[in-house]
């Protein structure tokens, strides 16, 4: 059997919707981050998937996850420098409590 | 290949729901974990062994070690995640199905693509990355490579500034 | 004519209220009153050189054939619109300016000199005479127009020195409020002016008096192609609004301006509060000159109403009710400033029924003449009147004829010469007005016998209370004097008076008719004795015998006779109730009806709805606020929805 | 471009912006503003006899003294400058009044050096307005005229001055707005097809290439955008709060300079480059001004606040500069450049003297003075004659400015109108009524409040401000045809096209 390109899709797009259902439902924040991630990598998926199913000529697909990696990398890391310090003031790591934008 | 794209397939499926239902917040990070390594078989499959090594190495590697830290920092350990509200949940699982419908049916509007094969492509190696990073005209990308790194600066530098005790 | 003169005329007057106003505060009282009656003296003399000149040098451009010619001595233009329409600043001599100029000039001396006694030792000395000066200035600017809006400039400055020296006691409330009438009422009246002129420049093009009627000038040329007041009649192509025609309409419209300046009736309000002035100034303003500025108007556009016989009609009217009306009135005051003040409404009145009643089918325009006529001997005896007047309140220090009585015992020349000036007014011969008042009664009947025996009733009733006033001031009983018993004034103050009684005594004796006459022709008086002056003589004796039994000694025959009259006497006493009228219509309806609603209309309404605005956009923005809440679920529950009804709607519309 | 003498009314003031910075105390202050101002008086005389030399020598442009210096290549913005006799005449008030205000704010407390600092950015913002001719600029330089004034009020201001500044600004705002709008709309519809945008007014002017529906669209617009600052009704409201609550140097530049902003923008833009929507929907704005005119005069007569007075005499006689200008015929226009220059200076004395007045009673309620004529002569005198000013005492500036247009206006033949015409006659006789009950109440009279007897008379600066405006009041309203050549070869048929319609 073939391994079309839709079998590649419907994973991701399981990963994706299981993404939001986290992020829709959980409060902890760094649960939500957790969910955003999934999110991500299932675009990063798609993308790669389908540059290379349909223009393997061409890397634009390819190096866009490269690029997504390094900003996810780079926006976890300061989400989860902003949600430890939230800690450090509410000890709680709950979205409510991050309402406001003052400490 | 067959067998392997089922076991990657499964894995990640499962992992992924497996992530968003469970109650303790480390397993949680541990089946990210999962479907992390899950997605960069998919890159491998996909030839693009570089972008695989990436992503284990900055997600699986990176970013999962920063969420256990972050966990064991903020969270008391053996303690469940909050019970979620039954009402919470079933918007949640709303959303998320009217999603996959709106978005299956985006897929299966371009069905003619949708089962196109594999076709073979030229090997990409990793000199052909780095002339494609740090070139500019058509298929250069010095320019988002220069912004990336800014960014990933301002990141290190905004993380340092926040996360610092005062 | 060599324009230096006249333009000597016009700047000397100027020139002293500048001096005067700036440098007055370092002047002296002596100095600045000194500098003042030089420089009016000087004035004077050059009218009087201008005007004989005029009328005795038969020059060419003055006289052509027997008939006087309307001179344009020199034409500034001063601001041009469009056109033809250019407002000049120039100096026109004819026989009525030339008459004006003489006249106000000699009473604009008697006064600064008489002045000079009356406000010794008055604060802001220098500053009266200053107005003084700026009055004369814009009175003869006024009657020396060339144009009908050089015409309203100086009608406007007028106003406003009038305004000035009536609220010359600025400290007093009643003064301040008198002048402030004063001018809003002729401010008032000044719109029609205005309007009136804009609808006669507008159609005739021009704003020049020698266009209007047609005069020819003197190098035979006019600036228009306008040379008869047939073509200003035709220029209007019969255009009419509500019924009558625009002419009629622009007519009547500057006769209202007149009415307001000669306060005629519906206008003639501020007059008698016009007396918180300085009694010398009432002399100058309010009796000889600037109220006789609207009589001068319509003889000034004679010829145009002539064109509109329902404008001389409206004219007639008016002067006529007038006339009568202020006559009552005056019967009944106890001030005696008030008193003179409507005697010279009513004589101004009596010009204007002399101007609405001539034509010039009617010997050869006589009513034009007569109304000029009176208009140059009232002006003499009625300064006379009110310089004596004067003379009187300095001496008793009080208005009103209560606190005066027998005083001919202690001012014998203030006594002979008021005497003159009443005999003047009442028409008897020799004296001035007898002429005058028969010229104009004359006209009267002429044109009919309504306004004749109207106007002889009105003639019968001024002779009535001009000696019931001499009457009460100098015989009746005699008040308490106390230590102070009133004296004659100084010589500078019985001067004029003197010089007034005189002229009165003797001016009636002119050839009016050789000087003054609608179109330049000389024309000869001739008094009608039989039909007109020997009854009106007979009127006036008897008028004078009335009073004579009423009120030459004390008795209790006016008391009777006002309890007798069922509160006629009451409603003339309170002037019919005008001021009342007046006082209803501005402050009720004008302040309180319109300004108020306006103003509360806009702080309320505009400015609520500008301000409602702005709550509305802060209620909005606290409404919406919540969306922003800070509540990252919610955030992406509407995000998500957008997005989902995004790809519905796409769904939608690929699949139908 | 330094070589263009017109830059240097902006030079100037930047100039005086760094001096200023660099005063260390009050005297330095004076110095500065006083030098600068009069170095731009100066400047716009020496202007003046120079055009005129140039128009007599037979230059006939439209404007003179043109330059263009490219500042956005991209949208073809221009720094572009010119003048005609109107222009000319705006900036010798413009420099007159700011001569006069920095006297007037001698004594300005607290922080003198940041009032001078924002009373000379908005000083640049209107030099800048009158010079150029390049729309974009224009509206930039507007907008600077319009934000100091925020400042301004809000600091220095009396009374509920921080509503009143907001609510100034605001509407300010929103009518610049609209100008944006209409500014935009002109420039890309401008210039006919295949020729390059622009955004200069003699260009557009020439191309005369603005569709017709575009023309009733835009004209609306720009009409509305200058006509909040003109004070036209119903968009007044910002203008007796504005000026009660602004400083009194702040009152002169905005009365007598800013509102005139308005009008001038209303011809120069609005009228200038639509003519047929001009043609086609004045009478809707006609009807709008002939309402203030008369409505302004009547909520006059029933204020009790110095200032409120002002302002809604300012509503009235701003309603005629437009009412005026709206008679699209020479005459009237002439008139309503002339009424600008008259009430800018007579305005500008009012709210001096009133500001001197309140500096030393402490109040501005007319019910609580009296009989000031005794304790400052010289204050009433002057109160006086700007009094006699406005309510058109000839002589004066006020009637030659209302006189031509009164004759302008009836010149019409339009039945509306003349109706509208003599609805605005009738403001002479109001007029009269509110400036004679204030002169009643405040001068004459006996003194109501014995404190006031110590008062003192005016200071030598004082006498300076007061003395120079009345001066230019008398020279406009005894030399009125001097000015009215000076302004009416701008409003020639050839120039303005809806003129010849």
């Amino acid at each position: 059997m073939e391994i079309k390109l839709l079998y590649y899709l419907v994973p991701s797009l399981v990963m994706f919707c299981c993404g939001l259902y986290g992020f829709l439902t959980r409060k902890n924040m760094i649960a939500m981050l957790i969910s955003l991630e999934l999110m991500l990598n299932a675009v990063d998926i798609n993308f790669t998937v389908v540059n290379r199913y349909l223009f393997p000529g061409s890397q634009e697909g390819m190096i866009f996850t490269l690029f997504a990696i390094a900003i996810a990398a780079a926006e976890t890391a300061l989400a989860i420098a902003i949600i430890i310090n939230l800690y450090r003031v509410t000890k709680k790591v709950d979205i409510d409590e991050a309402k406001q934008l003052k400490g | 290949m067959e067998i392997l794209y089922a076991i990657v397939a499964l894995a990640i499926i499962i992992f992924s729901v497996l992530t968003v239902t469970t109650r303790k917040i480390l397993r949680s990070a541990t089946y990210l974990l999962f479907t992390l390594f899950a997605a960069a078989i998919v890159y491998f499959m996909m030839d693009y062994e570089f972008l695989g090594a990436v992503q284990i190495a900055v997600y699986a590697g990176g970013i999962v070690v920063l969420f256990v830290f972050s966990i064991l920092l903020t969270t008391h350990p053996g303690s469940n995640s909050e019970k979620l509200a039954n009402r919470h949940v079933w918007w949640g699982i709303l959303a998320a199905v009217a999603t996959a419908a709106v978005t299956g049916w985006a897929l299966l509007s371009r069905c003619a693509d949708l089962f196109s094969s594999k076709p073979e492509m030229a090997d990409y190696t990793m000199q052909d990355l780095g002339n494609a990073m740090l070139s500019t005209g058509h298929g250069g990308y010095l320019l988002p490579f220069e912004a990336v790194s800014v960014l990933l600066l301002a990141c290190i530098i905004g993380a340092v500034v926040v996360a610092r005790k005062r | 004519m060599e324009p230096t003169i006249p333009i000597l005329i016009l700047c000397l007057p100027l020139l002293g209220f500048l001096v005067l106003g700036l440098l007055g505060p370092k002047m002296s009282h002596k100095a600045a009153g000194w500098y003042g009656i030089l420089s009016m003296g000087a004035t004077m003399v050059l009218a009087y050189i201008t005007a004989c000149t005029y009328f005795f040098s038969g020059a060419p451009e003055f006289i052509e054939g027997g008939v006087r010619l309307q001179h344009v001595v020199f034409n500034q233009d001063w601001l041009n619109f469009y056109k033809e329409l250019t407002i000049r600043i120039g100096f026109l001599l004819d026989p009525i300016s030339a008459l004006l100029l003489v006249v106000i000039t000699t009473i604009s001396f008697c006064v600064h000199l008489y002045s000079l006694g009356y406000m010794e030792g008055e604060k802001g000395f220098q500053r009266y005479y200053a107005f003084l000066q700026l009055f004369s200035f814009s009175m003869l600017g006024l009657v020396v127009a060339t144009n009908i809006f050089q015409m309203y400039i100086f009608w406007e400055l007028v106003g406003a020195s009038s305004y000035l020296l009536i609220g010359f006691y600025y400290q007093r409330p009643s003064a301040v409020s008198a002048s402030k009438k004063a001018f809003i009422v002729t401010r008032f009246a000044d719109l029609g002016f205005l309007i009136g002129i804009l609808i006669l420049s507008y159609f005739t093009g021009t704003f020049n008096f020698t266009d209007f009627t047609g005069t020819v000038l003197a190098n035979g040329s006019s600036v228009n192609d306008l040379v008869t007041p047939l073509n200003v009649v035709a220029s209007f192509g019969g255009a009419t609004f509500m019924g009558c025609s625009l002419l009629t309409w622009a007519l009547v419209l500057i006769f209202m301006g007149g009415m307001g300046k000669s306060a005629m009736l519906p206008l003639h309000i501020w007059l008698p509060d016009a007396m918180e002035g300085p009694t010398p100034v009432s002399a100058l303003i309010h009796a000889a000159t600037m109220v006789v500025a609207g009589v001068y108007l319509v003889a000034r556009l004679f010829p145009l109403y002539l064109m509109e016989e329902a404008a001389l009609t409206f004219i007639t009217v008016v002067g006529a009710i007038t006339a009568f009306y202020a006559a009552v009135v005056a019967c009944t005051q106890i001030d005696i400033k008030r008193v003179l003040a409507f005697s010279t409404i009513s004589q101004i009145a009596f010009m204007m029924v002399s101007l609405g009643v001539a034509r010039p089918e009617i010997h050869e325009g006589l009513g034009y003449m007569a109304s000029m006529f009176h208009l140059f001997t009232h002006a003499m005896f009625k300064a006379l009147l009110f310089l004596g007047a004067g003379a009187l309140i300095h001496a008793v220090h009080s208005n009103d004829y209560t606190a005066m009585g027998g005083l001919r015992k202690y001012m014998p020349v203030t006594h002979i010469t008021f005497l003159i000036g009443c005999l003047a007014i009442a028409g008897i011969p020799p004296f001035s007005g007898f002429f005058s008042k028969d010229e104009i009664l004359s006209a009267c009947y002429e044109n009919s016998f309504v306004w004749g025996a109207w106007m002889s009733m009105v003639a019968g009733l001024t002779a009535f209370y001009m000696f019931r006033l001499y009457y009460l001031i100098f015989w009746w009983d005699e008040p308490d004097y106390g230590h102070h018993k009133p004296h004659d004034a100084p010589w500078m103050m019985s001067l004029p008076l003197i010089f007034l009684a005189l002229v009165s005594c003797c001016c009636g004796f002119l050839h009016f008719g050789k000087f003054v006459t609608w179109n330049g022709e000389p024309y000869d008086i001739h008094i009608n004795w039989t039909g007109v002056a020997i009854p009106s003589i007979i009127i006036a004796v008897l008028a004078i015998a009335l009073a004579t039994v009423m009120y030459r000694k004390k008795n209790d025959l006016p008391a009777k006779f006002a309890k007798a009259s069922c509160g006629l006497w009451t409603a003339a006493h309170n002037r019919f109730y005008w001021d009342e009228i007046y006082l209803f219509i501005t402050h009720k309806i004008i302040f309180n009806g319109i300004c108020r609603p306006i103003a509360w209309f806009d702080r309320h309404i505009i400015d609520g709805t500008m301000d409602g605005l702005a709550w509305c956009a802060q209620r909005l923005s606290v409404t919406i606020r919540p969306l922003q809440s800070g509540n990252v679920h919610s955030y992406v529950y509407v995000y998500l929805f957008g997005a989902l009804l995004l790809g519905g709607v796409t769904a939608a519309v690929v699949l139908l | 471009m330094f070589s263009n003498p017109l830059i240097y009314f902006v030079v100037i003031p930047v100039i005086m912006l760094l001096g200023i910075y660099l005063c260390r105390n009050m005297a330095q202050i004076r110095a500065v503003a006083v030098t600068g101002s009069l170095a731009l008086l100066a400047l716009s005389v020496w202007l003046l006899v120079d055009y005129l030399g140039l128009r007599a020598a037979g230059a006939d442009a439209p404007m003179l003294y043109r330059g263009d210096w490219t500042w956005f290549s991209a949208l073809n913005i221009q720094l572009s400058v010119g003048v005609d006799g109107i222009s000319i005449a705006m900036l010798l008030l413009s420099s007159i009044i700011l001569l006069t205000g920095s006297f007037a704010s001698w004594k300005i407390n607290p922080l003198p050096k940041e009032f001078f600092l924002w009373l000379i950015l908005l000083s640049i913002g209107v030099f800048g307005f009158f010079i150029s001719i390049d729309l974009f600029t224009m509206f930039m330089f507007y907008e600077v005229a319009l934000i100091p004034m925020y400042l301004l009020i809000g600091i220095w201001g009396t009374g509920r001055k921080e509503y009143s500044a907001m609510k100034l600004t605001l509407m300010l705002m929103g009518g610049s707005a609209f100008l944006m709008l209409s500014i935009i709309g002109i420039y890309y519809n401008g210039v006919p097809e295949g020729v390059e945008r622009t955004f200069n007014l003699l260009q557009i002017a020439q191309y005369d290439a603005i569709p017709h529906d575009w023309q009733c669209f835009l004209f609306p617009m720009a009409f509305v955008g200058f006509g909040v600052l003109g004070a036209m009704f119903p968009f007044h409201t910002w203008s007796p709060d504005g000026h009660a609550c602004a400083p009194t140097a702040v009152s002169m530049l905005h009365a007598g300079v800013l509102m005139k902003l308005g009008g001038y923008g209303c011809f120069r833009v609005a009228i200038y480059l639509m003519p047929y929507a001009a043609n086609e929907l004045a009478w809707i704005f006609l009807i709008l001004t002939g309402i203030s005119v008369v409505y302004g005069a009547f909520s006059a007569c029933v204020q009790t606040d110095l200032k409120y007075i002002n302002a809604y005499s300012s509503v009235s006689h701003c309603g005629l500069v437009l009412f005026a200008i709206l008679m699209l015929n020479t005459t009237a226009m002439t008139g309503a450049i002339m009424q600008m220059l008259s009430h800018g200076l007579m305005t500008a004395l009012f709210f001096a003297l009133i500001g001197m007045i309140y500096g030393r009673t402490h109040t501005r309620d007319i019910r609580e003075m009296g009989g000031l004529m005794k304790i400052m002569p010289f204050l009433a005198v002057c109160y006086m004659i700007a009094g006699f000013a406005s309510l058109g005492l000839p002589g004066l500036s006020g009637f030659v400015a209302e006189m031509t247009i009164f004759v302008g206006s009836f010149e019409n033949t339009n039945t509306l109108n003349r109706v509208f015409t003599i609805i605005a006659c009738c403001s002479i006789v109001i007029t009269a009524v509110y400036i004679l009950r204030v002169v009643g109440k405040l001068l004459l009279g006996p003194v109501y409040d014995k404190h006031h007897e110590e008062l003192t008379d005016a200071t030598w600066w004082e006498r300076t401000s007061t003395v120079t405006l009345i001066l230019c009041v008398a020279a406009i309203g005894c030399f009125p045809n001097f000015f009215a050549n000076l302004i009416r070869t701008t409003f020639s048929p050839e120039i303005f096209k809806v003129l010849g319609m």
